[in-house]
């Protein structure tokens, strides 16, 4: 149970990543390596677990591994583990493991592909588990690339624009965060650029317009832009309907999350005098608010499906904002609990979509219908994930959102109550959906493209729908897991309030 | 009082459902429809054997009550919701007409569904569908009773759905999902008031904080009472079907007739009230919410009333029945006395499921023909059926002894007692109507001459159909029994039942009537309500297209007051209209807008610039000396 | 009255002076055989490992000297620090890695061309050590000379002839005003040395200030052009594009690595900076040169055009960071030697393209032609070209970021927020080219047209691709080494 | 050792300037390349005359070491540009600056 799993949790993919490139030649053995590399990632993964659950260090985010690659930047490369990153790194190995199923056989996805989707990966980990700043800014940027080349080559048609515009709305809030490390690192009195010594760092003084606003201020930016908030929210559709199926169950299932995480950690956490501002809090939860509602009149909009899937992720997101500005035990821990919840349903909707897609080639709602009738399995797996998504009770999505929505009525009733539109706005657009592709008679796109999942699409869904079941009563076991974590920063934020 | 056996009420209809929608989806209606219907009978009888359990169990009133903790379904910070079942006596009641009622119509669609082509999808949601109804009844933790309204709201949604060829089912399907979900917004905002303001969410522990002062004056702010109770109607209102949230009842009549009869006439409408009834003590903390209950009864039960009588579908009448029924349940809980309401909620299950499955039987005869104009003179062709509907029809205008007669009653004399003498005439008013519509469909559907090829070749339903007919029917005779007037003596069940389930927290009780007002009232209500019903079973004997109503009234009523189209018109499509609009303000032209107008931007001014370079030397000289001079100036008037 | 410019010590060469002056004297013996060489008509392999092996020698003694010699002092005219090693290493590296793929019929008949690499080199890792403008004057004038014949070498070609002849031209003119300047300095000092300099601009005042301004103006205007910042860089883009592609490579790096570093010394050791107006005119130009030189590199559609405007970018980033005196050198040095060697990268595997496509050597590609490179050339070239194309937009985990990011730590020292905001926006717009430069050859579909092989083989460029990557990333890990050694270099320091 | 009166400092530094911008003017706008070189000759003269009246004024050697620097230069230069200039006007037949504009955009 030595540190150096979770250090290898981190590398094992990006090691397998250059091991998949000798695989150039025959594309089915690159597949089916993918698949078994995953194996040693999961144990590692296991590792990682006991070690956490038998470290006793209660402070806020213990530091697992360190080893100094860089004195000159005064950092060194810390890696910590706790309630809040061990989850999301589970559902990132999960999803990777699914993909990696779906992925067999398929003639499209070359061994490229799967070496950048493991680059993805690791630095995905990577983003999660840092506990410097700088290392975390590398891991950030650094999952740039491989999405930039996913979405770029293997898109559908007008890939080359989504791409270009994903990169650009994402390395512009990374810049913000680029500015804001910088100011602490010229700090005069700090050390490292660790969590914890940023997280001491006293000078910065506190109020508005103060420099550490402002630093506060850079890190958001660049987690809103990755969440996304709704303003900065443009690039989401474009990126979720032109990226293939992989890519876009990952950017949902993992990126999107990592803004979550990146605010719960290098925000509230970090920074909790500012978050607590009622100008900072209010105009957050606002532009929640507005992400839900408008996320959901977006979805409204779409005649294309995977256009309104990702619109329904950004008002799910939207609610997630308004859980983590809750200042609520209750809302946090449902902000957190709803990052896994949203990461399985919208990762199903898009897998079983994508299955679909890869059949039919098209992704208009009206040329859509019947799928009941055709494959009534598939259709029954993708009633269960829109449920999922829509929050009925039962399900993880419930749990997150009335945890959320209970979280943020104690401090601010009024957003709680227009927030359940939110909840109303998704049935419909869902609803409108299901009616659209599984009820009324069968489409001639239908007819004409038999839908038959092969042995390994189903072994890449099912895992993800008994997840969510399982999740849907057994919520309490992750809940539990976030407590500990999630408690201290709730405590030191109330505490904030307070003065 | 510990009792492990209430798990297995809920898991034998879910094991029924994964069983039949997953691993066996075979075609045949008898093996499908066998696998439910057993699994819906061991629900019942592990109820059966839970309520003798509850019933042997006399103890003090705050312990007489039966619990199973399960786990705990989630707990962090302010919110913590145990899993627990719990079987007081008014859930145990609910239990048995689910359970019970569930059965019967399990056995009747066997045979009704017996030429659809995937039966196993059918049965497989109706078990889930008495799984959710069971949560909601038997959960101690009103989160988890938000469980059961979700999921009962899924299945209803699927039910009706089930044909889903045809577009306009699932249309019916979704609308009223979404409605539900209106009203479930109501019910998460009850839900946060108790967590955030009460600490707590099993009901028992709520009903608690009525009477223990030391909360009381803890400051909690009114308009936390005035919320909870507001919200809880308001939930209550989509759920079962009051004035604003009831347009999803009659489109959802697109169901097979069996669905009808279990959710949309027995169980599922009914939750709304059984909720209310269970929480009472806080719900009568807000006497306005109270008040505003009564109203709302009083005006859908009238509404619902004139639509029924011009309706020509059987089903449609039906459902605008239930739909005013509801209206006098609303009443009574209007009216102070939830005993009143839960006695009716019992009555109205048996006697409107049996007159839901006659009309069923009476559509399978003929060829899933609904039009009452198409029917008529099946009083011979399909005798036991004729027979039921009779009784049914009967219960439900309140002919003397039958559990019509006593429910309605109890409600119109605690109504008397509440509201006085003009809440009375209303209600009566309301009463009179019912009789008037139902003896209507009574008539065109069975005597006159038959009115088409398939009125003459009706024929009577196999004997799996009539027997849950007949079960309805002597059910509907005697249910009444449980709760006489004083006249005839002490027995009062119902209330003992109802108020033993507050844990103990004693509500107000009314006046008591006179002997002499109740027999005056008693009488009259009969009277009045049968020499209706004669009325008009003689005027639709000789002239079907008889209209009860005045011209101008009769054509509102037959195109249901078009309060679809209000519905549509002011608030669907103006906020879907805004919605697309803002959206596209908002996300086309601004922020797309502004991501490729910044790009399109700077590839001009690059263009632009790209004009500088001439290619000769002497430009780049002369840019050079140009530049140079005009900075350095520049810098030398700044620094002066 | 003893002249005291060439005191009489010089020509005595003590024992460590050997060691200290012995990569000079190496490139001399360099430039003696390579002349040599060239008369004897050569053949271009034989002037490839000349030049390779005394450039590299010579980049091997500089990087030697740096351990084990302190700071050496040559009269009052030369003074060789560590930071003046390091940079001469560099330039020498530079150089050696350009000269290996210089080849193609064109070269043959111009066999002096290694004989005027050296020359160039010389004067590139002598101008940083000069104390006195003069010296400073005539070293830059050795830089420049062999540049203007270089970017003439394809006599036949009229690119490579126009190209030369505007710079030349431009060279000149500008030189005039550089001498002017330095003509100004010694009006108001009376000398030229830089300690005399800075003493008497600490003494000017008043309309003295002014013409002290001026003189800078000059001196930094003429510098600026040699290092194509803003208002001055017009000719970078016509000569890169028709220069031959070693020779613009070299140019474009090492030209910016050594003038920029000299400036920072020469204008430190002067005392130019706190001069009113100067640090706000370079500024000035830094930021015009960032956003205006990205704006002008989204809309060119071919690579060296669109290279020669991110060098100007970079450039930029530089000047924004100069006017902070001499703490600032370190971070100068490491950005322009990364940038150096992507840009290395980029013409080595422009000059691979060249070949596969089977077009003519002084041709340059559109951006948008290199689609028909998927199938032609293997991913490896292309990974390379990605690696350096995305080390220059400065993405994390590639060198790039970290010499940048210490850059903008410069920045972010002295509060200058505006700058870092300027610098941030850049970077910014320098992904949009960068990125829009790699889309065609990684997103679009692979044209499968004929593989030509073309008659001269393409290991020598493959080969500067791969060593100038290797080096990079060496730079990148070197980087922590140099830190240390810039606080030791600065204890030392006057 | 006579040195200049003051009021012939300034008349000195006037020619100096005057030569160094008439040199500029040439450059800049005559058509003809030679022309220009001619010029350019005219601007470093100008500066000659501009060191070597500081030189005479601080009285020291400096000004005449860079003077003697920049003629060796300006020869340099003078022959270089001559060979490219033949070239070009052998190959392409026109010495005016203008008509070389291919490389640009």
């Amino acid at each position: 149970m030595d540190p150096i799993n979770t250090a290898m949790l981190i590398f094992w993919p990006a090691i397998f990543a250059f091991l998949l490139f000798t695989f150039r030649k025959n594309k089915k053995a690159a597949q089916w390596a993918n698949m078994v590399f995953h194996l040693p990632w999961f144990w590692f993964l296991y590792q990682s677990c006991l070690l956490w659950r038998s470290s006793t260090a209660d402070g806020m985010f213990p530091i697992v591994f360190n080893s100094d690659f860089f004195p000159l930047l005064k950092s060194n490369f810390a890696l910590g583990l706790d309630g809040l990153n061990l989850p999301l790194i589970g559902l990132n190995v999960f999803l990777s493991f699914c993909l990696s199923l779906y992925a067999l056989g398929k003639e499209k996805l070359s061994s490229s592909y799967l070496a950048l989707f493991a680059l993805l990966n690791a630095a995905s980990v990577g983003s999660l588990m840092a506990a410097d700043a700088f290392v975390f800014y590398i891991f950030w940027e650094a999952m740039l690339i491989p999405m930039f080349f996913l979405i770029g080559i293997w898109g559908s048609k007008n890939r080359v624009y989504a791409a270009l515009k994903f990169f650009a709305f994402t390395m512009l809030g990374s810049l913000a965060m680029l500015a804001a490390i910088l100011y602490l690192w010229v700090q005069p009195d700090i050390q490292s650029m660790g969590w914890h010594s940023i997280a001491q760092l006293g000078l910065l003084g506190d109020g508005l317009w103060s420099p550490r606003f402002w630093v506060f201020c850079g890190f958001l930016i660049a987690f809103l832009v990755k969440i996304p908030a709704w303003p900065l929210h443009v690039w989401l559709p474009d990126a979720h309907t032109e990226a293939p199926t992989g890519a876009s169950v990952i950017l949902a299932g993992v990126l999107l999350k990592l803004g979550v995480y990146g605010i719960a950690r290098w925000c509230l956490a970090l920074f909790p005098s500012i978050a607590v501002l009622d100008v900072v809090s209010f105009t957050m939860k606002v532009l929640a608010l507005a992400g839900i509602i408008l996320g959901s009149y977006g979805a409204l909009r779409q005649t294309d499906i995977k256009r309104t899937i990702a619109y329904s992720s950004v008002a799910h997101l939207g609610f997630m904002l308004l859980g983590l500005f809750s200042f609520q035990l209750a809302g946090f821990q449902g902000a957190m609990f709803q990052n896994i919840a949203h990461g399985l349903s919208t990762g199903a909707l898009f897998l079983i979509f994508g299955i679909i897609y890869d059949r039919t080639h098209t992704r208009e709602l009206s040329d859509y219908g019947g799928l009941g009738i055709v494959n009534p399995r598939l259709s029954m797996l993708f009633v269960l994930s829109v449920m999922a998504s829509i929050g009925l009770p039962g399900l993880p999505g419930f749990i997150g959102e009335f945890l959320i929505l209970n979280g943020t009525f104690v401090l601010s009733p009024w957003f709680a109550f227009f927030a359940c539109f939110g909840i109303l706005l998704g049935a419909v657009y869902m609803l409108r959906i299901v009616r659209g592709m599984i009820y009324g008679e069968t489409s001639s796109v239908l007819k004409s493209h038999p839908i038959k999942l092969s042995f390994s699409e189903w072994g890449s869904i099912i895992p993800m729908i008994i997840a969510m079941i399982v999740l849907g009563f057994w919520g309490q076991g992750l809940i539990a897991v976030t407590a500990r974590a999630s408690a201290t920063i709730i405590y030191n934020l109330q505490g904030e309030i307070l003065r | 009082m510990i009792f492990e056996g209430l798990r297995w009420i809920l898991l034998a209809p879910l094991l029924g459902a994964v069983l039949n929608g997953v691993i066996l989806q075979n075609k045949s209606a008898k093996i499908s429809g066998l696998v439910a219907t057993l699994a819906s009978l061991v629900a019942f009888g592990f109820s059966v054997v839970a309520c003798s359990q509850l019933s042997g169990l006399n103890s003090a009133p705050e312990q007489n009550f039966l619990i199973d903790p399960l786990f705990t379904w989630m707990s962090s910070g302010h919110v913590y919701v145990p899993f627990n079942l719990e079987l007081t006596s008014i859930t145990s009641v609910m239990l048995l007409v689910i359970t019970g009622i569930g059965s019967l119509i399990h056995i009747y669609s066997i045979s009704y569904l017996s030429e659809e082509e995937s039966p196993w999808r059918f049965f497989s949601y109706l078990n889930l569908f008495l799984a959710a109804m069971l949560v909601l009844v038997l959960a101690s933790n009103l989160a988890v009773v938000f469980l059961g309204w979700e999921g009962v709201g899924l299945c209803s949604y699927l039910l009706i759905g089930y044909w889903y060829k045809k577009p306009e089912n699932t249309a019916a399907g979704m609308k009223a999902f979404i409605t539900n979900r209106v009203g479930d917004i109501g019910f998460l905002i009850a839900l946060f008031v108790a967590f955030s303001f009460f600490q707590t969410g099993d009901i028992s522990r709520l009903a608690e904080r009525v009477n223990d002062y030391a909360f009381l004056s803890s400051g909690v702010p009114t308009w936390a009472w005035y919320t909870f109770a507001g919200s809880l109607l308001w939930a209550a209102t989509a759920k079962s079907a009051q004035i604003p949230l009831y347009i999803w009842l009659p489109d959802a009549m697109a169901g097979p007739t069996p669905v009808s009869a279990l959710i949309h006439a027995a169980t599922m409408v009914t939750s709304g009230i059984f909720l209310i009834c269970r929480v009472w003590p806080l719900f009568a903390m807000s006497p306005v919410i109270v008040d505003a209950a009564f109203w709302i009864g009083m005006s859908t039960a009238w509404l619902a009333a004139l639509i029924a009588v011009s309706q020509t579908d059987v089903k449609k009448v039906l459902a605008y029945s239930t739909v005013s029924q509801l209206g006098f349940m609303f009443v009574a809980l209007g009216a102070g006395s939830p005993a009143a309401a839960f006695f009716h909620v019992i009555t109205h299950a048996c006697f409107k499921a049996l007159l839901f499955l006659a009309a069923g039987s009476v559509i399978h005869g003929m060829h899933h023909k609904q039009e009452m104009s198409l029917m008529g003179g099946l009083k011979d062709k399909m005798k036991i059926t004729h027979v039921c509907f009779l009784i049914g029809t009967l219960a439900i205008i309140g002919f003397p002894l039958t559990a019509g007669f006593f429910s309605k009653d109890m409600i119109l004399a605690k109504v008397f007692a509440a509201q006085g003498v003009f809440g009375y005439i209303l209600l009566l008013g309301a009463a009179l109507l019912t009789a008037a519509y139902m003896f209507r469909a009574y008539t065109l559907c069975f005597w006159g001459g038959a009115r088409s090829e398939y009125a003459q070749k009706a024929h009577e339903s196999d004997p799996l159909m009539y027997m849950p007919l007949v079960v309805l029917a002597f059910l509907s005779l005697f249910i009444g029994w449980l709760e006489l007037p004083e006249v005839f003596g002490h027995f009062t069940k119902i209330t003992d039942w109802v108020h033993s389930s507050w844990y103990g927290v004693g509500v107000g009780e009314q006046a008591h009537l006179s002997h002499l007002a109740e027999w005056l009232l008693m009488l009259i209500t009969s009277v009045l309500s049968l020499t209706v019903a004669y009325y008009s079973f003689k005027i639709y004997q000789r002239n079907p297209e008889f209209k009860i109503l005045p011209e101008p009234l009769h054509k509102w009523s037959t195109n249901k007051f078009y309060v679809d189209e209000a519905f549509e018109l002011l608030l669907i499509k103006p906020s879907m209209k805004a919605g697309r609009f803002i959206n596209r303000i908002s996300d086309e032209t601004t922020f797309n807008g502004l991501a490729n107008g910044s790009f399109r931007f700077t590839r001009l001014s690059g263009r632009l610039l790209a004009l500088f370079h001439t290619g000769s030397v002497q430009t780049y000289a002369w840019h050079f000396v140009f530049w140079s001079s005009l900075i350095v100036g520049a810098i030398f008037l700044w620094t002066l | 009255m003893p002249i005291d410019f060439f005191d009489s010590s010089i020509f005595y060469l003590g024992p460590d002076d050997w060691k200290n002056l012995s990569p000079f004297i190496l490139l001399f013996a360099g430039i003696a055989v390579l002349v040599v060489a060239a008369s004897m008509r050569a053949k271009d392999l034989v002037l490839r490992t000349l030049s390779f092996s005394f450039l590299s020698g010579a980049a091997v003694l500089f990087f030697a000297s740096l351990l084990s010699q302190g700071r050496f002092f040559l009269g009052s005219s030369m003074e060789l620090g560590p930071m003046e090693r390091i940079v001469a290493g560099g330039i020498c590296l530079i150089a050696a890695l350009s000269s290996l793929y210089v080849r193609g019929p064109d070269y043959a008949r111009h066999s002096e061309w290694g004989a005027l690499l050296l020359i160039c080199v010389l004067g590139m890792c002598l101008l940083p050590t000069a104390r006195n403008w003069v010296a400073f004057f005539v070293y830059l004038e050795v830089l420049s000379i062999p540049a203007y014949l270089l970017s003439a070498l394809y006599s036949n070609r009229e690119k490579s002839l126009e190209a030369s002849m505007k710079y030349l031209m431009m060279g000149a003119f500008v030189s005039c005003f550089f001498l002017l300047g330095i003509s100004l300095f010694f009006a108001v000092s009376g000398s030229f040395k830089f300690e005399a300099i800075s003493v008497a601009m600490t003494a000017a005042a008043g309309p003295q200030q002014f013409l002290c301004f001026t003189a800078v103006a000059l001196v930094f205007s003429s510098l600026a052009f040699k290092v194509s910042l803003f208002p001055f860089h017009f000719w970078a883009a016509d000569v890169y594009q028709g220069a031959p592609a070693p020779i613009a490579s070299f140019l474009a790096g090492a030209t910016k690595l050594s003038v920029f570093s000299s400036i920072v010394l020469a204008f430190s050791e002067c005392g130019l900076w706190d001069i009113p107006g100067v640090s706000l005119y370079v500024k000035l130009l830094g930021v015009l040169s960032v956003v205006l030189g990205a704006v002008m590199a989204l809309t060119q559609s071919r690579l060296r055009r669109m290279l020669a405007y991110s060098g100007v970018v970079n450039a930029g980033f530089v000047a924004l960071v100069l006017p902070n005196g001499l703490s600032v050198l370190p971070s100068v040095i490491g950005f322009l030697l990364v940038y150096a060697l992507s840009v290395l990268i980029c013409f080595a595997v422009h000059e691979i393209a060249l070949l596969r496509l089977g077009r003519s050597m002084d041709d340059d590609l559109e951006i948008n032609s290199f689609v028909e490179l998927k199938s032609k050339l293997s991913p490896f070239y292309l990974v390379l070209l990605g690696f350096a194309l995305l080390s220059l937009a400065g993405i994390p985990p590639l060198p790039g970021f970290f010499t940048k990011y210490v850059l903008l730590s410069v920045l972010a020292k002295n509060s200058a927020f505006l700058l870092l905001a300027v610098a941030l926006i850049g970077t910014f717009l320098g992904l949009g080219f960068y990125l829009r430069s790699l889309v065609p050859m990684a997103l679009y579909p692979a044209i499968d047209s004929k593989k030509t092989n073309s008659e001269t083989s393409s290991s020598g460029a493959s080969l500067t691709a791969i060593a100038a990557t290797v080096f990079s990333l060496l730079v990148l890990f070197g980087f922590t080494y140099l830190q240390g050694l810039i606080s030791s270099a600065e204890l030392m320091a006057r | 050792m006579i040195s200049l009166p003051v009021g012939e400092l300034e008349f000195h530094v006037f020619v100096s300037i005057a030569l160094f911008a008439i040199g500029a003017y040439g450059f800049l706008c005559k058509r003809s390349g030679l022309i220009a070189l001619m010029c350019l000759e005219l601007m470093l003269n100008g500066v000659n005359l501009f060191l070597m009246t500081f030189s005479k004024h601080h009285s020291s050697p400096d000004g005449a070491s860079l003077f003697l620097f920049i003629v060796l230069v300006a020869a340099a230069e003078a022959a270089i540009a001559l060979s490219i200039f033949v070239i070009l006007s052998r190959r392409f037949g026109s010495v005016v600056l203008d008509d070389y504009r291919r490389l640009k955009g």
